[in-house]
């Protein structure tokens, strides 16, 4: 019974064991740390490296060059502005040199609200991600999936974005996810082999559980709800409250089907058409700001294909257009959707009548 | 506050007795802030604590020295997140810094959005702290410009050690030594040996981070931070290059960190750094400067009044809701239509 | 009759004058090239910077705050990518500080395709830029809206980001519009003032035009053409293409209204509605890439008001979602929207029927 | 192409004459395609040129001297827009070069899509060359683990000065030396003093750009670039200090830039920098190794060579349209739906 940050760390150890993951560092990323979130503790090949996230990501790219498999952290997404241009050329040599370099690479980096960050510990980079070209990007939201997606990523062959949902890090996994194969069924006994001891930890080694295989394919969405009336297409952090809000609204009257997108590019029409097609409502929620946001994306292909056959104008909800999240609880409550606002907008769009 | 008595003795300063009580007492009061805003965390009146304990004998001195005014003719101050006793020392209250670390709607530096210890006061030219490792560092240079055209003033931008790997660091270093356009600037690295739990010596080829400014023809100075006559002196000597000059200053400073990198990490104390307040406390005994009792009344005071002001910022309101839309623009408020 | 970058270079030249610009640079600026696209030749004020696009904006940011007022160039837009942290910074100050500071700024830089720039001297920023909350952002697409927008950036107290479609920086002004107040009607007298000779240059000096005053006010865009059937909204190197095809296409009994948005943010919404309140049918047009566009924004807030009236599905025409534009004539013919592709789509969409 | 006849006289050479002479013809390939290149963007058989000349009598060593294979157990070359000299002499063709100037779809370095000169050769761990200045030097660093860890290989990493001013460049330091990490590359600066149209002296308070590797303990050289002899021993004495050390060098190859910046600054030739091509046919000629004759024939030759390929480039097709699509992915072709 794996938290996410426990099955994103044991992926990384069967990466490191069975998928030849050479390298996975950051800042504070190796030993005594293991990761400001523990993502990274016990891990054979983790390192520290320098406070410089230019270098994490050049130097990642140079690692995939050079036959190596790294994974490569930036501590808080929030500081992984200064290296959008070499985002950008981690997903463009592929097509630059029409085929000949392959840039099989993972970054991995906390997202999202939830924690009381204030300005620069709660961005959303789902925008400004599925705007840079040649990458895979996913974004789970339990524990399995984020093992299973890791996994994914470490075998793509191309630059692949996990971006980990700082808000459910350490959130049980939900009850009809199996375990991780492998893993320990009591999460005590799974922390005691895995979790470092508080205090001096130098002597300290994991004692990983013998890992299986599995994975999560990129690109495939997963209906964590069905539902006739209407459907909500979300991922990350707002996926739980949009699911808890589902349910809740189911005892209204109102069946909304929720579909966990998990990976944002590509991401799975083919789900979200099937569905929209059998409820002709849809409700785009995630927390990035709303201005030139991911869901206006995928609502624009929404209109695109189904304009005539949607029995309510599709819906988007998304963070305010604000150059922060303020550190108070109602100024990060007014700023990105909870469950308040998700089960409003869930609301209004099952009332709509055209 | 009592005056503490004088007393006239050999010792092992050269700076005048006046001018040490006086940075003890900012010290002390800066240390026991830092102190209270931690009790706060662990009481759970903030969610986050980061600051600079450990700092002082550097800080102090600094804020003592700046030219403090707003606008270009006086000096600037690019700081980071322990750069608190800076800011008091130019004159900030430390119930603002409370209000900060509780996030009320009065806190006058980010009205509740922003971390403690991420301070901004224009009116005497301390530039926003935000948390951005090193931004700072390109930013600065600017000011000095501002500085350099309108007469005398300089700019004073600090930051930690393991952050002079970004890039912004050797930016500061190129923009501010262009040739015949060398700014008026202190470019600052507290060096405290660690960036959270990574230990400069496993990052750092450049084990005198200072000597980066040599090939730049940049003067460089390496103090320890730890003594605050020796950080007064050097700071003042580099102030007074500077403003002759108009030349920039590489000056790493040696610093103690001393309840670890911040709250993330427990903010408990450490007691295998040399606390440099401790120090200056035994020299000032041994020197007979001030009296153990007469110091320890200052603590007192200053613990007294934290707590104080600690328990006023907890009745003091939240920020709005709708508060969120204000200040998005210069000199806006409210949300006038769909969007801001 | 000037160009829109000797319009630019005019507007800076009157900003230094009498706006209090106190610096115009980048690299390149200053003498002797005066830009690589000439925008800055002869300014008193323009300056060669060190190579480095992040320091640019950090200083920018630095002299804003020190009293200065500095137009900040980043050579091509391509190279903006490592600063995107900096640009936050610029627009979230203010907010970070509650008020206590602003950052009058301007930061200009070519935009777009149209030169056969290749994978880097091709990029489109509209959509990062506009998710980036705190600037307002203007891309004008005849002299005299350059000239206009200059200095109303200029004389704003907030960062603004000024776009220059590269494809229309020597084109020159269409017919309905006026003189840029100040300049001689004359281009060839215009380009004797203040065009540098080729050669040395070292002896040379401008004549600049007794300029006037004269703004465009950022969030206002321009009705370039009238029409009753369906509205386009366009800026930039598009615009032109749009304008063009709406005027070829009135022959077939089409007729589409043109809004040069010229603001990006904000942008004219008002005009904006009453255009599709009237047309019930909207297409937008843009060159960057289309996933996570801002014409995406543009449309979603289309169907949060309108999706009722509309009388066709609204439609996006923007850049294909590649990793960049390609060299060869036809690459790039193929990435970004032309006359062609323009006309088509206004003619789908006129012909478009419940 | 006839072998020219070795004279064996006194010279001021030390390398061997089979060396020199070779090394003589693989810089007067790298010039006559350079020149042909210029002439097919002045006839408007191409958009846009950038390249090296002027940089041969170091570009056409360093390339003699990198252990040329695919993967980590191999040299990495980490170049930019004016390298190509480098990839001619591990084994390039020139008519690659010309189709990728005519964006042709037979261009095997991006089928069309990039500028000249900006290659990609990952059979022999040729990096792509990409236009924005600097990236290569944090990205070389991670092919570096690489090579350390698969044997003797090493990386090398060029571009200009100008560009040393970003802050990649101090990242490739930091990261190269790393404490008990060092990394076996070769960190090259080519200095032409010029950005552009922008002086370094304008800009560089680091006159010796070489010296910021100081600070950080990297050995550092400062070579003319000029001289090709110079450069061969340098190079290799640098590569024999890195493999065998698996420590980074920080190299300065003062260089010229003999056609301007680029296309867009004219492309015409100078004539107040050294030609360093002219300066070893001098010499050579001096030492009696060629002869006028012998050299002339040479020229000729390529220049013939470079005619007739540029004439067969401008019969090659063009890419289609649809191609844009491929590639986007490793392996991938074709538009499988909506979007690749
Ligand atoms: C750009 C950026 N990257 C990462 C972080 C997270 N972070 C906060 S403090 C810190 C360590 C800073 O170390 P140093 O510069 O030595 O300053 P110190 O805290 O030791 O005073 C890190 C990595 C950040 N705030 N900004
Ligand atoms: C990041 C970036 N900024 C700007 C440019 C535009 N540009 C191309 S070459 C050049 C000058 C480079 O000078 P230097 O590094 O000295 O190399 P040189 O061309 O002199 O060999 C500039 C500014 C670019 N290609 N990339
Ligand atoms: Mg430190
Ligand atoms: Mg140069």
């Amino acid at each position: 019974m794996a938290t996410m940050i426990q099955a994103i760390r044991m992926a990384l150890a069967y990466g490191e064991q069975h998928l030849g993951v050479t390298d996975v560092y950051g800042e504070d990323v190796g030993p005594p740390l293991g990761g400001v979130f523990t993502g990274s503790m016990g891990l054979k090949t983790a390192w520290n490296s320098p406070l410089d996230e230019r270098g994490i990501i050049g130097f990642a790219i140079g690692l995939a060059m050079g036959g190596q498999k790294p994974v490569a952290e930036i501590q808080f997404v929030d500081y992984i502005y200064n290296t959008i241009d070499l985002l950008k050329i981690a997903g463009n040599t592929t097509w630059a040199t029409a085929g000949d370099w392959c840039v099989p690479m993972v970054v991995m980096t906390p997202v999202g609200s939830g924690i009381r960050g204030s300005i620069y510990h709660s961005h959303s980079f789902d925008a400004m991600m599925t705007h840079i070209p040649g990458w895979k990007i996913v974004m789970p939201s339990t524990p399995l999936d984020a093992y299973g997606l890791m996994l994914a990523a470490i075998k793509d062959p191309n630059p692949v974005m996990f971006m980990k949902p700082k808000a459910l890090l350490r959130v049980r996994p939900p009850a009809e996810d199996m375990l991780i194969p492998g893993e320990p069924a009591d999460e005590k006994v799974l922390k005691d082999m895995i979790d470092a001891p508080l205090g001096d930890r130098s002597a300290w080694k994991p004692r990983w559980p013998k890992l299986e295989d599995y994975t999560v394919e990129i690109g495939k969405g997963r209906i964590r709800r069905e539902g006739s009336q209407l459907t909500i297409v979300s991922y990350g952090r707002t996926l739980p409250l949009c699911l808890q809000a589902a349910n809740e609204l189911a005892g209204e009257g109102i069946d909304a089907e929720v579909i966990d997108l998990r990976s944002l590019w590509p991401y799975d029409w083919d789900m979200i058409s099937a569905s929209v097609r059998k409820t002709h409502k849809v409700l785009f929620v995630n927390e990035d700001t709303e201005v030139t946001n991911f869901g206006e994306h995928l609502l624009r292909r929404a209109i695109e294909e189904f304009f005539y056959e949607l029995e309510a104008a599709p819906k988007l909800l998304a963070g305010a257009h604000l150059p922060g999240i303020g550190l108070a609880d109602a100024l990060e409550m007014a700023s990105v959707p909870q469950l308040a606002s998700i089960t409003a907008a869930i609301r209004e769009l099952a009332a709509e009548v055209p | 506050m009592s005056k503490p008595h004088l007393v006239g003795s050999k010792s092992s300063f050269t700076l005048a007795p006046e001018l040490l009580v006086k940075m003890h007492d900012l010290m002390v009061r800066t240390r026991s802030l830092e102190e209270r805003l931690i009790k706060m965390y662990k009481q759970n009146d903030g969610f986050f604590w980061i600051g600079g304990p450990g700092e002082e004998a550097f800080n102090i001195p600094l804020g003592l020295l700046l030219n403090k005014g707003q606008g270009p003719k006086f000096d600037y101050f690019h700081g980071h997140y322990r750069s608190m006793g800076v800011l008091l020392t130019l004159g900030a209250e430390p119930i603002d810094a409370l209000r900060q670390m509780k996030n009320t709607a009065t806190d006058p530096f980010s009205a509740g959005r922003n971390f403690c210890g991420h301070a901004s006061i224009k009116k005497w030219n301390v530039a926003p702290i935000s948390s951005p490792i090193e931004v700072q560092y390109s930013i600065a240079p600017g000011t000095a410009l501002g500085n350099k055209r309108a007469g005398d003033g300089l700019t004073v931008v600090t930051g930690g050690d393991a952050g002079t790997a970004e890039g912004d660091f050797a930016t500061c270093l190129v923009w501010s030594s262009r040739p015949g356009n060398e700014l008026p600037i202190l470019i600052v690295v507290t060096n405290n040996k660690w960036g959270i739990s990574t230990a400069s010596d496993t990052q750092h080829g450049d084990r005198v981070i200072a000597d980066r400014g040599k090939a730049f023809g940049i003067k460089t100075m390496v103090i320890n931070g730890n003594d605050p006559q020796e950080s007064y002196l050097k700071i003042k000597e580099a102030m007074d290059y500077i403003r002759k000059e108009k030349k920039p200053i590489l000056m790493e400073a040696r610093v103690s960190r001393l309840y670890g990198h911040s709250s993330a990490s427990g903010a408990n104390f450490v007691t295998n750094e040399e606390d440099p307040l401790k120090t200056f406390e035994e020299r000032l005994e041994a020197a007979g400067i001030l009296s153990k009792e007469q110091m320890k009344k200052i603590w007192e005071q200053y613990n007294e009044q934290m707590l104080a002001d600690a328990q006023k910022v907890r009745n003091e309101p939240q920020p709005a809701p709708e508060s969120i839309w204000d200040h998005v623009y210069c000199g806006q408020k409210g949300k006038p239509g769909r969007y801001v």
